[in-house]
């Protein structure tokens, strides 16, 4: 992967902003307390919320790359997935058991949409298709729930949620959030290996260039689609079992999606690094806001400045952090 | 073979060179267009013939040289400049306006001589109305010209191939320019159309006295029409003479045409 | 044989140029209109009214602002309700700093301030495109929410920071706003406003203003080229559409509510605007109001459907299978018509009039 | 596709058709339509379900007990918003006109759908009875004739729980010097105790900061590193809604705040956002206005008449000692004790929303009433007058134990004379902007 | 080319709707023998772009349908079948204007044309060095990015592309568009090739016909979705009408361009 330079220029500056703001806003106002550990821990523990923001944007990226589709769906499937997971569970399934079934069941819903939704669309625009996944979201959310109903389910993966170790004697790092970007970390390896490297994968990239020429070459469309949107649904399940055992398995784990846009315009809508990288940035970037500038202007900021933060990435890289610059012809 | 005597230069290229990144795609060109000439670029494709006609109305922004328009030399502008100093092109793709029909991709043509500001538009009373009637008479007779009547309320989409291609020389005469810029205006199409579009060409330089530059492969057309032309290769000019000239050029033969035709 | 426009010849370009150049049309047209403006008042009920007529009257102009930007000029935002919220705290603002201002005036005056913020959050759009460009919309979306709930002037230091529209009169006695305006008044105020509206714009999309809009849409680079300036006809573009969506926003505020708080135009307003114009049909003024009409009132069908056939399902399994049904319905159509309600309606047209030829 | 193109073309039509036609469904004469806005689906529903339950039980007890009021049956519709404003609207402009006499008042159950409505039903004449929640300068009748907020106001809510603290604490004297920090929802429901709170905090000499949380409220990690690791206050309070509570009380776990000293509004504490929390719940106090558990007579009636039966709305009648269902039992509660003060004075049949705005003006809700309906010691006494749309006010203080929740004081009563003061102020800014007069009382 | 029991692909008086509004072909009829170079002549839009994918089964996918009609491959009727599973049976469709896959390497692209293919990874490493032996520009370039590639490289790797199928049959659409002359000649030269070498069978779908006409052993000459003539190249090549309106040739010789005339002779066919 050859990263331009200015995407280098770009993290280096961000990086210095992240420090210097921060920094400044500390001397200037007696309301922001500045302490280098304190910033430190602010910094860790966005970075690895930021992770929790990438495995859900990597659900997007995915079935963006293969189908071109911008797939508003994604929070209703991680939703979706972790219901099911939950419910079979209380059912009185074994977790591993209950695991395996939901696996199957997303791939049984990977199927259906690409026979009921994507197939009659094929080739229509960016904008129908996105459309049509918000039809999907609205069948997913009252599907779930007519199943498994709306209250609220637990989801224990027994991990303490006390104070977790003190890093360097000063900075505080949370035992949950360390397994989650560990999990996060190992799901994208195995990802990007899978898409590099094998027949499959290359076949992916395949289509992700140009359907038409895919279809030619007797790329089977449907089967990678399957293919993809049960990835995508893996990667939604293992979004929804961190964010269900974070929040408990209800409704609103269907607008966390709301959370990995910001992450995925960043870091482009088809770069699986980008994912990555974006989360990790948009989560420390929106973190050291909150704690460091919010106070001057009334707090809350975290969700806009995300959203502005991005903003102003794309004005220097109008294709996102890792997204392939255009060149346009005539 | 005709014979017609040259205007004054009215364009001059002055050693351009464009690099997009490590890859050099025009190096050191030069060459000059006259008034109411047929001025034609030909080369192999990747011969950077598009990127020559970019840079000629500011799409593209060389690093090196200088364009001379009617005694005003520039090294930047902003695009929309082109249009409105009169240079018009058409694409090699063609760059039509899908969506909407052959009509209003015409009338967009006229967008810069349209004077009534966004209010008067809303209302559609009075000046607008009357504004637009008159541009809409001014585009009847190019459509009349393109004999394109039957296809005026059709979505350009929806349109074959050739039509496209008038439909956009159309859009581009509709500006009323003094430099028509054809990137391959007969790519794809057979003779009977070339002969379509050959004629269109002739008669726009012949009856509004438009300076053309014309990209083309079909060497037939190229030597037919052209006053001049220049050869282009892999970012370097090879030749630049009359048609007879270019053609028993040895360089030119071994680098694009192979056989001599 | 009802359908054709045989035996209809246009002698001039200026009838040709009429807004519809099909006899029938203009019938449909007018025949609407007496029964949006006449027969409708008359008959529908007070629900209809208030609660189904009004937020569909309203919401199909932010619909049609929408489309302005997204469906003419290819701008595709998700901004929509920061800037219908916009349009209802400065209607909100000028409405009690000046309580002489006439509801026209306020109303016109909050979307012109609508359209200067929509200027201001449009210069991304020079170089952002496409889906980067709406998610980036979303950052005045999120940003414009925070603004009104966090600074109490908007609000006049409201403790809850909801804003209340005080009762003002279109004339004499005739209340729009507040509690002693009948839903007939509020009904007939909206539909004026929208159907004066929806005509502006469609002289708009007709004239140059909305061919530059077009072209940048179909082609940025080729409209760039032609001599179509991207600056300033984005900009048109973002500040036309969001002065409708700020006067959707200040109808919303004080015409339909009467009070409301920042969320009532959350991100899922934006959403819901935009699912209008894409089932509708992405540059269509017809398609503002299809969209609007299927967005707004397919739910409440659905809702009220098992009622009406006598079932008694409780009401959360009717919201569940209300967001099934709705979900399928999406896809449906758009299976059917990817390019929404008013193209089907065009083809419905072009049918009847080969029928009962099929080709 | 031609078939399927036709069915729905049928389908659709006769949906619209029929709807055209109008709710034709026959409501009987003589008995009372009641509407109820409720949330059982949506990001909420953990929180909807079990009020909705509560308020269906307390209904159905009377019908199945007593025939309904005063012999009049009582006719339940339910609507549901999903915690919606615009569906809201909806519910309720469907629902008004409904049976004989139309719905008798509206419980919107979001302060959203409240305001949206706060002038229709001044026109409509039909009581909006918000508990707990809505606009707390509504307390003053005058200028609200139309609008009830009884048991309590969430600017009580913020004194009571400053009182609690103070108790703590050891007095008001020690709360100087103390630092007090508000997580809220940034909405209008949450930031309605706020000013109630930089009075008492100007009064008493503690520093409040503030932390608003964006709506949902999913990721609180910012808010929490600076409560925890950087203010280290002394106590949190909590205007929290939905799954914002579970994630605050997570993030507090994880940056080791004492939960003994995290103190919830009463819409802070359902059950259903500590379930999630888990172990890191443990400890953590919200006020309530209705006692908590199932341990009242009425809850033993409801599962004798309906449990036993099968009629109940809940799960099974373990889920009905839930604070959300007590509060749906209360709200109920409110508004069959109105409806049969209304049927007292105008007769036994079905009542308006204006002869019931007229019972609530002078409701009267006593111990010994409550004693007979077995939920003394579950609900405060409501004492309502023209002037006065609220009542004592009272709460009283609870903290989970990781399975439910424990009642750890009585009820607080809050400083109504300050209080009092800052409705009627409130209500005079909003009567000259929407220019309305104040109605006589007395 | 009368005898149909040897025709090896066989279009059989097809029909194609799109958007279950627009007729684009209106009862096309063409066979193609076993290891025949056969060419489809016509202008822009008359629709021999939509028979060439009619017989991939590539039309689905533009919101086209073949409503009336048959199309049969070695005698088996082929029209519901996917285009995966026609490129196992041999047919592979180039399509016009390339669609290489741009951010793929040369080879990357090359291996995906295999990707039906079962046979195991040396017989496809044998068949992408016999890619290369013919297209030795690709060997060059074989890891730069297909995006970044000449237009007639382009060309040459989607038709190295299809090669990796293995195929019997090559439906080509259009393989002079945009091409330098001596391309286009590099490039049928090495069609014709790999059919006398590898046996592939051809249907090109070309404007240039004179180019394509020299190449291919028999025509069809489409107009507004209707085969209007078809023989041999060679009498093609010498019929009047052909010469006039398709090579440019009138009786006299070559006519230049700048004589076109305002008014031309009309066709004998109708169209």
């Amino acid at each position: 992967m050859r990263i331009e330079r200015d995407v280098i220029y770009i993290f280096i500056a961000t990086l210095f902003l992240m420090v210097a703001i921060p920094w400044a806003a500390g001397q200037l106002s007696e309301d922001i307390f500045f302490e280098w550990p304190f910033f430190f821990e602010v910094a860790i523990g966005g970075l690895l919320a930021g992770v929790m923001y990438s495995l859900v944007a990597l659900g997007f990226v995915l079935i963006f790359k293969a189908s071109g589709v911008f797939n508003f769906a994604q929070g209703a499937m991680v939703l979706f997935s972790a219901l099911t997971l939950v419910g079979l569970n209380e059912l009185g399934l074994p977790m591993w058991l209950a695991v395996i079934v939901t696996l199957i069941v997303m791939l049984v819903l990977a199927i259906v949409i690409e026979r009921v939704v994507l197939r009659p669309l094929v080739n229509q625009e960016h904008i129908i298709l996105f459309m049509a996944t918000i039809g999907i979201t609205y069948f997913l959310d009252g599907f779930g729930q007519t199943l498994w109903g709306s209250e609220v389910k637990i989801l224990d993966l027994g991990i303490p949620s006390e104070p977790g170790f003190y890093f360097g004697g000063a900075i505080l790092i949370n035992d949950f959030d360390l397994v989650a970007a560990l999990i996060a970390g190992v799901l994208v390896v195995s990802l990007a290996l899978f898409f590099q490297y094998t027949r499959i994968g290359r076949a992916l990239r395949a289509v992700a260039d140009d359907h038409q020429a895919a279809l030619s070459v007797g790329i089977p469309l449907k089967h990678i689609w399957v293919i993809v949107w049960a990835v995508a649904g893996i990667v939604a399940l293992v979004a929804g079992i961190m964010w269900g055992s974070k929040l408990g398995v209800q409704f609103s784990l269907a607008l966390i999606a709301l959370k990995a846009l910001p992450v995925l315009i960043l870091g482009g809508f088809t770069s699986v690094p980008g994912a990555i990288i974006g989360g990790l940035i948009i989560g420390a970037g929106e973190k050291l806001a909150e704690v460091f500038i919010a106070p001057l202007i009334g707090g809350g900021i975290e969700d806009w400045f995300a959203y502005m933060l991005a903003l102003a990435f794309l004005v220097f890289r109008p294709q996102g952090l890792f997204g392939e610059k255009i060149i346009e012809r005539v | 073979m005709h014979e017609r005597t040259l205007g004054d230069v009215v364009l001059e290229v002055r050693n351009i060179s464009l690099s997009f990144g490590a890859m050099r795609v025009l190096n050191d060109i030069s060459f000059d267009v006259r008034q109411g000439e047929i001025r034609s670029i030909i080369g192999p494709n990747g011969a950077g013939k598009s990127s020559m006609l970019n840079v000629i109305n500011g799409f593209y922004h060389p690093q090196e040289g200088t364009i001379t328009y009617r005694g005003e030399t520039r090294h930047q502008m902003k695009v929309h400049k082109a249009a409105e100093q009169g240079i018009a092109r058409t694409f090699q793709n063609i760059a039509l306006f899908k969506g909407m029909t052959t009509l209003d991709n015409i009338m967009t043509g006229r967008n810069l001589k349209i004077k009534s500001n966004m209010l008067l538009q809303a209302i559609y009373w009075g000046k607008a109305q009357k504004e637009e009637i008159e541009h809409r008479k001014k585009v009847e007779e190019i459509i009349d010209f393109l004999e394109i009547q039957a296809i005026r309320k059709t979505p350009v989409g929806r349109l074959p191939y050739g039509m496209q291609k008038r439909v956009e020389l159309g859009r581009a005469l509709a500006a009323e320019p003094d430099i028509l810029l054809l990137d391959e205006p007969m790519a794809g199409m057979n003779v009977e159309e070339k002969e379509d579009m050959s004629r269109f060409v002739l008669d726009i330089n012949d009856e509004f006295g438009t300076t053309i530059i014309l990209i083309e492969h079909d060497m037939g057309v190229v030597m037919d029409l052209s006053d001049r032309v220049v050869v282009l290769d892999y970012g370097l000019q090879l030749a630049d003479g009359p048609p007879d000239e270019v053609r028993s050029n040895q360089a030119v033969i071994d680098a694009y045409l192979g056989v001599s035709h | 044989m009802i359908y054709r426009e045989a035996g209809e010849f246009k002698a001039s370009y200026r009838e040709d140029m009429a807004i519809l150049p099909i006899r029938q049309d203009r019938w449909f047209m007018w025949a609407l209109m007496a029964v949006a403006f006449l027969v409708i008042p008359s008959i529908a009920s007070e629900y209809w009214l208030g609660t189904i007529m009004l937020p569909f009257l309203i919401l199909a102009l932010a619909a049609l602002g929408l489309n302005v930007l997204t469906g003419y000029a290819g701008q595709l935002s998700l901004g929509t309700g920061g800037f219908m919220a916009t349009g209802a705290f400065a209607a909100y603002k000028l409405a009690t700093a000046f309580p002489e201002l006439h509801i026209i005036v306020v109303i016109l005056l909050a979307g012109l301030i609508t359209a200067g913020v929509g200027i201001l959050f449009g210069i991304p759009s020079l170089r952002i495109k496409g889906f980067y460009l709406a998610v980036a919309t979303l950052a005045s979306q999120f940003f414009l929410i925070w603004m009104f709930n966090k600074f109490g002037w908007f609000t006049n230091y409201s403790s809850s920071g909801v804003i209340s529209a005080p009762p003002m009169t279109a004339f004499g006695d005739f209340f729009v706003t507040g509690p002693h305006a009948t839903p007939v008044a509020k009904y007939l105020f909206a539909l004026t406003l929208v159907v004066f509206f929806a005509m502006m714009t469609k002289n708009l999309v007709r004239s140059n203003i909305g061919r530059e809009w077009m072209a940048v849409r179909d082609m940025d680079i080729a409209a760039e080229i032609i001599g179509i300036k991207m600056l300033p006809t984005k900009l048109k573009a973002f500040a036309y559409s969001s002065f409708l969506c700020g006067i959707a926003g200040a109808l919303w505020a004080f015409v339909h509510t009467g009070s409301v708080e920042p969320l009532a135009f959350d991100v899922n307003r934006s959403f819901q605007i935009l699912f209008m114009i894409i089932i509708g049909g992405l540059g269509s003024i017809m398609g503002a109001f299809l969209g609007s009409a299927f967005i707004v009132l397919l739910p409440i069908l659905l809702t009220n459907a098992p009622h009406l056939f006598g079932l008694n399902i409780p009401v959360d399994i009717i919201s569940h299978i209300e967001f099934m049904v709705f979900g399928a319905l999406i896809l449906f159509f758009l299976i059917v018509e990817p390019h929404g309600l008013a193209r089907l309606w065009q083809i419905t047209k072009e049918k009847l009039r080969l029928w009962p030829f099929p080709y | 596709m031609k078939l399927t193109k036709m069915k729905t073309t049928i389908i659709a039509a006769a949906v619209i058709a029929g709807s055209l036609a109008g709710a034709a469904t026959a409501f009987a004469a003589d008995s009372q339509f009641i509407g109820s806005l409720v949330y059982r689906t949506g990001p909420y529903a953990p929180g909807g379900i079990p009020w909705a339950d509560g308020f269906a039980d307390y209904i159905n007890l009377l019908n199945e007990r007593d025939g309904g009021i005063n012999g009049v049956r009582l006719d339940l519709e339910e609507c549901d918003t999903a915690y919606n404003t615009d569906k809201g609207v909806e519910c309720y402009e469907r629902l008004k006109n409904n049976g004989a006499t139309g719905m008798p008042a509206v419980m919107p159950l979001s302060t959203g759908i409240t305001y949206a409505l706060l002038d229709r039903v001044v026109a409509d004449k039909i009581p909006l009875i918000t508990s707990g929640y809505g606009r707390a300068d509504a307390a003053d009748g005058r200028i609200f004739p139309y609008v009830f907020v009884p048991p309590a106001t969430y600017w009580g809510g913020a004194d009571i729980a400053i009182n609690y603290i103070a108790t703590q604490e050891g007095g008001y004297g020690k709360l100087k010097g103390k630092k007090i920090a508000l997580v809220y929802h940034d909405s209008a429901y949450g930031k309605e105790p706020i000013n109630t709170l930089q009075a008492l905090a100007d009064q008493h000499g503690f520093k409040l900061s503030k932390f608003p949380v964006p709506h949902p409220g999913l990721e609180q990690k910012a808010t929490w590193l600076k409560i925890g690791r950087q203010l280290r206050p002394d106590y949190v309070l909590m205007w929290g809604w939905g799954v914002m509570n579970a994630t605050a009380i997570k993030e507090a776990a994880a940056v080791g705040f004492p939960r003994e000293k995290f103190i919830g509004v009463w819409w802070s504490g359902n059950d259903a956002d500590m379930i999630p929390a888990g172990k890191a719940a443990v400890g953590y106090k919200s006020l309530q206005f209705n006692g908590v558990g199932s341990d009242f007579g009425v809850h033993k009636q409801i599962k004798k008449e309906l449990y036993d039966k099968g009629k109940g709305s809940a799960k099974s009648a373990g889920n009905t000692g839930e604070v959300a269902y007590n509060r749906g039992l209360q709200s109920a509660l409110i508004l069959t004790e109105a409806l049969r003060a209304a049927m007292n004075q105008y007769g036994n049949k079905p009542v308006t929303g204006e002869q019931v705005a007229w019972a609530l003006d002078r409701l009267s809700i006593t111990e010994e009433r409550l004693k007979e309906i077995g939920a003394d010691g579950l609900f405060d006494p409501i004492e309502l007058s023209c002037v006065d749309h609220l009542g004592k006010g009272r709460a009283k203080v609870t903290q989970w134990d990781g399975k439910q929740w424990e009642t750890i004081s009585d009820w607080i009563e809050p400083n109504s004379e300050m209080l009092r003061a800052m409705y009627e102020a409130s209500a005079a800014q909003y009567a000259k902007e929407k220019g309305i007069m104040p109605r006589p009382c007395g | 080319m009368t005898d149909s029991s040897k025709s090896f692909l066989q279009v059989n008086n097809i029909e194609v709707i799109y958007d279950h509004v627009i007729l684009v072909l209106k009862g096309v009829s063409l066979e193609v023998p076993e290891g025949g170079i056969v060419a489809l002549l016509g202008a822009n839009g008359a629709g021999k772009s939509t028979t060439l994918k009619a017989i991939s089964n590539l039309l689905g996918a533009e919101r086209g349908d073949v409503t009336k009609g048959s199309i049969e491959y070695k005698g088996e009727v082929v029209d519901s079948l996917n285009p995966s599973d026609l490129v196992k049976r041999g047919v592979v469709q180039v399509m016009e204007g390339r669609h290489c896959f741009e951010h793929l390497s040369i080879e990357e692209n090359l291996l995906t044309g295999a990707y039906t293919r079962k046979d195991g990874r040396k017989a496809i490493a044998r068949d992408m060095q016999l890619v290369y032996d013919y297209f030795p520009r690709l060997h060059e370039r074989r890891s730069s990015q297909a995006g970044y590639t000449s237009g007639g490289e382009q060309q040459m790797c989607a038709i190295g592309r299809a090669l990796m199928a293995k195929p019997d049959m090559i439906l080509l659409d259009e393989p002079s568009m945009g091409l330098a002359p001596q391309l286009v000649e590099e490039i049928f030269e090495i069609v014709r090739k790999l059919n006398q070498n590898e046996g592939v069978s051809f249907l090109l779908a070309e404007q240039n016909t004179n180019v394509a006409l020299r190449y291919s052993d028999y025509g069809y000459i489409m107009e507004n979705g209707r085969v209007v003539m078809e023989g041999n190249a060679k009498e093609l090549s010498e019929n009047e009408d052909v010469k006039e309106f398709y090579l440019g040739i009138s009786t006299e010789g070559r006519k230049s361009f700048r004589d076109v005339k305002h008014y031309r002779r009309r066709k004998r066919w109708l169209t």
